[in-house]
């Protein structure tokens, strides 16, 4: 951060470092590390190094690649912009007013978060297809929106915008009204200084936040494929997909795509640290200011208005798609009355206890993960930003690297690296290993959310505690930690989210026999029952919102107030 | 933004009737009613946590006060009676913060370059003004530097730069001098005491140190618990100190309790009696003022004191003394060399003697 | 204890392995996926293999693994009914696919009875059709094509506003909610299940021939249970298997079960001799679609 | 955490050698020696951005310096040469930071407390001393409140009462009382006096208020630029300044230009004569100390001078004076009544002045 060249003698934890260090070797640059030797040595699943590079350069020279990774690049970039579109302003409000019900929104906000996003794409296609749901209620249909790239930009903007929602007003609950309110008394009105002051200042949050969707966006499947394919619009992670989708399966090819993946999110990476580090945000001071959250006002129903609007959007239509297909009894019966039942629903909870197993999998490792990620992101963040030297650049980038490769490359890069015969013992085929697949997956998010909180963290608080007798250890736990608390909940929670509805590792990676909730809904989905699966998927939703809920008012409760930014 | 000629001429730059405000169950201003007239200074002096920045967020629209009403030149800017309240960039002002709340994502330039960036000042005059505010307070040589890359005087100083650099009607100052060397804060003192003059600005001005307020205002309120105690000149409130509480809060010299005992006037508890003074009831409270007292022991009245401690200072030494036959302490600065337990006597007029009652108006 | 990784249907492999184990007392671990997440597996363990026994979707798997040499070699005397061209050293077919026209019957066009009929102007912008590269049936079906000249019914299919969706279920998704009329190279059981369910929707086996996709089972040699492996694959080839494929609208791959649809070998069947490779048969595909 | 007896008994309770520290390119700190006995207080006074913030920084650990090397009671805890760094925790300090540092997270007592937390102190123990410490501080009714429902000065106060709450043997202070009013600020320094003197602790104080400084310290130390300039007790740095840039900056008096022109030294560019200093050289700087101006015309030398400015303070008037026939003004603070205009005469001793050379020692 600022003054980088001065020694200070007040060095963050060693221990911190090394779990940092440790935690992501083991946990990301190993099964990247398999990655990439697999795309150099096709031969390598097999224990052989031979013929190495002889698939690489041919992956690389193919002529397509050109066109997919600009096209990959276009769409995470587009998807970017539509994510921040919908967030910032929801954010904003979220974080320097009281928004009447803001609880609620979000709860509702988190949602699109928890729908897999092939069932998101699943219910988006028949909610506007042609005689989908939207012209069965209303007589027109949204095809041509549906079906372009604009369109793929959108949906996957509101499927991802949540992400920057949340990160977003956090970091403006920290800045508060306070600076902006000092730029009013030298003239600015409310919306100058709001761009001119809140929203700079908000850069940390802005910039993690928008690398963890670009991240995310480049290596999404579900979406592109459903909507792209039709359109001829291919990106990367199609043609990654293509090669191991169906016999014969190219490894060593997508995993040389993934690494242009990788490429991609580094650079992306190199722009983000470049905002971060040209200034400075540090507005957790010494000297704390009280700042209450503003009354709305008159703007309190034009507020909402558009809170109910978003949610809708990135809500409601998928959940009410999703809802709809688990009621209706066939697909093409419509949404008639008589094609209405509870049958899929009864049909879920008759289907013997293997759903209710899944379930409990799912939400110990949802649980767990969050836990174990929400720690490792924490102090990885913290030794980043404020550690020194040329290496913490490198656990940066890092801890960026997963959220960039689409989950079956991970899960491959995983098995390679812990199902090798010479390790004494391994997690493979235990649970374990979904645990250390999730942990790695989602690392990014606590990483990025700590980081944006860490860039508003002024020096002094943790020099003082230094100062006062603790080691930098201590210094963490009762100084640093508590002041990122309410960031790492957020992270947590979205974590938890994602990691009980993860398909494409837990699918690859999971022991034998072992269901997670999202490898039991794709079941019932490969079995044609798509009814069956979005009545899963339903139910699942709205236990893994109201889990976190309740953990918050529990912490609320708990704490009395006591946390900033619990609200 | 903001333009002089809007002022109804003729109105004070600023009034205040009957302002109160609490932070929740807790009032911290009691009816505050202040005017400043146009091209003046007022000072506003008070122990920590009297309500000084509380007022001074009042004033710039950051809070709205419970009742009463606020006026800028003429202008209505919070009236909760009546529903008035005028955002803060409406009311063309300047604020130096007590915590500086500098942006730290700007360079001092661009802090100091907002105020006149908000009034759509051209670029190459900007640039200017920047360059001449940022030379008054010494630190030309700092405009792209970060905030947090400076010390802790030099943030001040960018503060007040901000401050001032637009040259608004009125500039609001919360000790805008509290972290500058001695040196710095007389030059930057005279700085606005000079701005104040050329561009008859009007001046709001927190501060602990009694000689900045009383040789920059025109006029010092003395608050005390959110109470306005006294609003007088400089040399009216050290001449004539409302109440004990803003004489022994000036340091004004030393409070004697005193007994009307049958006609004489004694230091309570002792027999030293004191000159007759003109004050009605049975007990009050008596300042000896400090200027009155002379060591040469030829004035009228004399006083025996010794010496408890005599602490160097650049123009003499500081003299505790203590009333021979009390435990009362006089302070005294005298360039004679004096040393603990020396036996002085002092001299005054009875007529420099100022009389209080004992009991408090508010408390 | 036998680990078996099976690509779909997850209810075929769910009752085998129950079934299995009912009658002979041996545990059967399940992985289940897509062939290419089954694929992909395999070959990520296969320095430390997990599995005993795969079953995959795709024929070409097993040919593959078996000029690998990673095939157990073991012909079960179940598999004496099962056809010769569903049968190879280390391998038997436990089922096979057949590709037919799904159709809507609700979606107010003519009942199409052969492939070319869906170039017809009725069904103008109403045909899917899923992606060869990521559905091994469809891709089956276009090799054939190439192979008997027949490619001026795929470039119909494009002139007449087909489009390419996705795997097999994303091209029939639209046709059961109506947006499409038919899905080109749709999967027999998948339609029929989907029938039998109750939506609106017919298999048709056209006249022109059609391809069919056998279904593999073969014993890894690296198994440490091969006898275990061994019972499964005499159990999924005994009576009870083979009607707990057909129950799943499959066709079972002995020819003596009967069951209540078309069998193989009431199948007028296109050969694939002399079709391209490969990449070839995918880059034509292409050509004609973009 | 740390244990008095742990200190090699007799060594200085700190020790600097040498040390010097830059930013990146620019150095801040040449060179700097200090010595300071344990029980005693070391006062660090100096222009703003002169570097004493960092050196406290230096001190507590939170940088390291470049060069030099420093010994808390006897252990060298930073010599970048010998590459010893001993972490902040491990040196024993309490510190009051000039932005103060408060927790925002935690209420005013946890604030307080941690630094106890730290030493593992016993919960009842704990509380007792917390309390004792806000009591001390008046702070004792705002134990729940988080800091940032506190005013600027309030603050302050909770940073002074956490770094001293555990009486830890070397305390830093940085400007702890530039917030608070003045009466506040004497009681603070006597209750930091009186706990540096019960505890026997140490401390270093850095200040702009050149009274604290000489009221508190044992030695001050005179800095500018980063350069150390003097290095003295009180009374030595008053009465023999070690050069005119110390006397100007502790405002000692009238600095004025001399020159020797053939056998008398002359004000420069006038013909005022001045007493034959002991000085060599054509060319001096002399300084006219206030302290040793009278305004009874009796003394041995006199200096003619008229009243520009004379501003009410609260022991008298602070008159601003001009050397008749010159440009240069001497300050003076007198109880009689004076008004602008005036001519007085002010007398003083030739044994008063000093002397200094026309070069700077450093720049
Ligand atoms: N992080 C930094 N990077 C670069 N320069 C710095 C940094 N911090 C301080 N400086 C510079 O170092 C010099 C000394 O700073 P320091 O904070 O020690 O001053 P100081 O004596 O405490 O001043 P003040 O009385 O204003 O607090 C200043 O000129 C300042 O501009
Ligand atoms: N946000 C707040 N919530 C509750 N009480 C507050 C808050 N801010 C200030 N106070 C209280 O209000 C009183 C007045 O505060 P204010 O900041 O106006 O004092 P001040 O006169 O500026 O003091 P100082 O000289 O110390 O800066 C103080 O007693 C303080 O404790
Ligand atoms: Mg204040
Ligand atoms: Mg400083």
């Amino acid at each position: 951060m600022a003054g980088g060249s001065v020694t200070t003698g007040a060095e963050g934890s060693v221990l911190l470092k090394w779990i940092a260090t440790l935690g992501l070797l083991i946990v990301v640059a190993i099964p990247c590390l398999f990655i990439v030797v697999q795309a150099i040595f096709p031969e390598f699943g097999s224990g052989s190094f031979a013929a190495p590079f002889s698939l690489f350069f041919k992956t690389l020279s193919d002529p397509a690649l050109f066109g997919m990774a600009g096209n990959t690049l276009l769409l995470g970039v587009g998807t970017v912009i539509c994510a921040a579109v919908f967030a910032v302003p929801l954010a904003a409000l979220r974080a320097l007013y009281r928004v009447p019900g803001a609880l609620i929104w979000d709860g509702l906000l988190l949602i699109p978060f928890m729908i897999p996003p092939y069932i998101a794409a699943l219910g988006w296609i028949m909610t506007l297809q042609p005689r989908g749901y939207l012209e069965q209620v209303t007589g027109f249909n949204m095809a041509s929106l549906l079906f372009s790239v604009s369109g793929i930009m959108l949906i996957m903007g509101l499927n991802t915008f949540s992400v920057v929602y949340f990160v977003l007003s956090r970091t403006f609950e920290t800045i508060g009204a306070r600076y902006s309110d000092v730029g009013r008394v030298f003239g600015a009105g409310q919306w100058r200084s709001f761009w001119r002051i809140t929203f700079p200042l908000a850069m940390p949050g802005l910039a993690a936040s928008l690398l963890l969707v670009f991240a995310m966006s480049i290596e999404e499947y579900g979406t592109p494929a459903a909507l792209g394919r039709r359109i001829g619009f291919e990106v990367l992670v199609t043609g990654i997909e293509n090669r191991i989708s169906e016999w014969p399966i190219d490894l060593p090819g997508s995993a040389t795509l993934s690494l242009v993946l990788v490429g991609m999110a580094l650079v992306a990476f190199m722009v983000q640290r470049w905002l971060l580090n040209r200034r400075d945000y540090r507005i957790v001071g010494g000297k704390p200011q009280a700042s209450d959250k503003r009354s709305l006002g008159v703007w309190a129903v034009p507020a909402t208005l558009l809170f109910a609007f978003v949610a809708l959007l990135a809500t409601g239509l998928p959940i009410l798609a999703i809802l709809a297909t688990a009621l209706s009894r066939t697909i093409s019966g419509g949404l008639k009355p008589s094609n209405m039942g509870l049958d899929n629903f009864r049909e879920l909870l008759g289907a013997g206890s293997d759903g209710l197993i899944a379930l409990g999998n799912s939400l110990m490792l949802g649980t767990t993960t969050a836990l174990l990620a929400g720690l490792l992101g924490a102090i990885t963040a913290y030794s980043v930003v404020k550690g020194r030297g040329r290496f913490r650049i490198v656990l940066d980038a890092l801890s960026i690297t997963p959220n960039s490769l689409p989950g079956v490359v991970v899960g491959v890069g995983i098995i390679l690296a812990w199902n090798q015969p010479w390790l004494p013992i391994t997690p493979y085929n235990t649970p374990f290993i979904l645990l250390l697949a999730y942990v790695c997956i989602l690392l990014p998010q606590p990483v990025r959310y700590a980081t944006a909180s860490l860039h508003q963290l002024g020096d002094n608080l943790e020099s003082a505690a230094r100062v006062s007798g603790a080691g930098p250890l201590r210094a963490f736990t009762r100084i640093v930690f508590p002041l990122i608390l309410p960031s790492m909940v957020t992270a947590m929670i979205l974590v938890f989210a994602v990691a009980s509805r993860e398909l494409v590792a837990s699918l690859l990676v999971a022991p034998v026999g072992f269901q997670t909730i999202a490898v039991y809904i794709w079941q019932q989905f490969d079995q044609g029952s798509a009814g069956l699966g979005m009545a899963m998927a339903f139910c699942a939703v709205l236990i893994t919102t109201l889990i976190p809920l309740a953990l918050i008012s529990l912490l609320r409760w708990l704490t009395r107030g006591s946390v900033a930014g619990l609200s | 933004m903001f333009s002089k000629s809007s002022a109804v001429s003729g109105a004070p730059a600023l009034s205040l009737q009957g302002v109160s405000m609490s932070y929740g169950a807790e009032k911290v201003l009691h009816q505050i009613d202040l005017n400043l007239a146009a091209g003046e200074v007022l000072g506003l002096l008070g122990p920590s946590g009297c309500g000084k920045t509380t007022l001074l967020r009042l004033i710039s629209g950051l809070l709205l006060p419970d009742a009463g009403q606020i006026q800028i030149a003429g202008t209505t800017v919070a009236a909760p009676r009546a529903g008035i309240t005028l955002p803060p960039e409406k009311r063309g002002l300047g604020m130096v913060f007590q915590d500086y709340a500098l942006w730290p994502h700007m360079s001092v330039a661009r802090n100091v370059a907002f105020p006149l960036e908000m009034m759509r000042v051209g670029a190459s005059e900007c640039k200017d003004r920047v360059t001449r505010a940022l030379d008054r307070v010494g630190l030309g040589a700092m405009a792209e530097r970060r905030p947090s890359d400076l010390s802790g005087g030099q943030q001040q100083r960018v503060a007040i730069a901000r401050a001032i650099v637009a040259e608004p009607p009125l500039v609001l100052f919360d000790e805008p001098l509290s972290n500058l060397d001695r040196e710095l804060r007389e030059t930057m003192v005279e700085e606005i005491a000079d701005l104040v003059a050329d561009l008859n600005l009007s001046a709001v001005y927190v501060t602990h140190d009694h000689a900045e307020a009383l040789t920059l205002a025109n006029h010092v309120a003395v608050m005390r618990g959110g109470w306005v105690e006294q609003l007088a000149a400089p040399a009216e409130l050290v001449d004539h100190p409302k109440t004990a509480a803003v004489a022994e809060f000036l340091r004004l010299g030393c409070l004697l309790p005193a007994l009307h005992d049958a006609e004489n006037w004694l230091i309570k508890g002792t027999d030293l009696s004191l000159p007759a003074g003109v004050f009605g009831g049975a007990e009050a409270q008596v300042l000896l003022p400090e200027k009155a007292l002379r060591l040469d022991a030829n004035g009228p009245n004399k006083l025996k004191t010794e010496v408890l401690r005599a602490q160097v200072r650049s123009t003499g030494q500081a003299l505790t003394l203590r009333v021979v036959g009390t435990n009362h302490v006089i302070r005294h600065l005298t360039p004679a060399p004096v040393r603990a337990g020396d036996v002085l006597e002092l001299s005054f007029s009875p007529e420099d003697l100022r009389w209080f009652p004992v009991a408090d108006p508010h408390h | 204890d036998v680990t078996v990784y099976s690509a779909g249907p997850g209810a075929l492999i769910k009752n085998l392995a129950a079934g299995f184990t009912e009658k002979t007392g041996i545990k059967a671990n399940v992985f289940q996926a897509t062939t290419g997440k089954v694929m992909a597996r395999l070959e990520a363990e296969s320095s430390n293999p997990v599995a005993d026994v795969v079953v995959s979707a795709s024929w070409g798997t097993a040919t593959d693994f078996s000029a690998k040499g990673l095939l157990l070699p073991y012909e079960s005397p179940n598999a004496e009914t099962v056809p010769d061209f569903l049968k190879m050293e280390g391998a038997v077919a436990q089922g096979v696919a057949g590709l037919i026209i799904a159709w809507n019957t609700q979606s107010g066009t003519p009942k199409p009875a052969d492939w070319s009929d869906l170039a017809k102007p009725e069904y103008k912008d109403l045909v899917t059709l899923p992606d060869p590269a990521a559905s091994g049936g469809t891709y089956t079906l276009v090799e054939a094509f190439l192979a008997n000249d027949m490619s001026d019914v795929l470039q119909g299919l494009k002139d007449n506003g087909a489009i390419v969706a996705g795997a097999n279920k994303a091209a029939l998704n639209p046709v059961l909610q109506g947006a499409k009329a038919a899905v080109f190279a749709g999967v027999d059981y998948i339609t029929m299940s989907a029938a039998a369910k109750g939506e609106t929707v017919e298999a048709i086996f056209p006249t022109s021939g059609t391809v069919v996709a056998p279904r593999p089972i073969m014993i890894l040699k690296s198994s440490q249970n091969q006898d275990d492996a061994k019972q499964f694959v005499d159990y999924v080839l005994s009576e009870e298997g083979q009607k707990a494929v057909a129950k799943v609208n499959l066709m079972p791959s002995r020819t003596d079960i009967k069951v209540d649809r078309p069998l193989i070998g009431d199948l007028k069947l296109l050969s694939n001799e002399g079709a391209p490779a490969r990449d070839d048969v995918l880059a034509d595909f292409k050509k004609i679609f973009n």
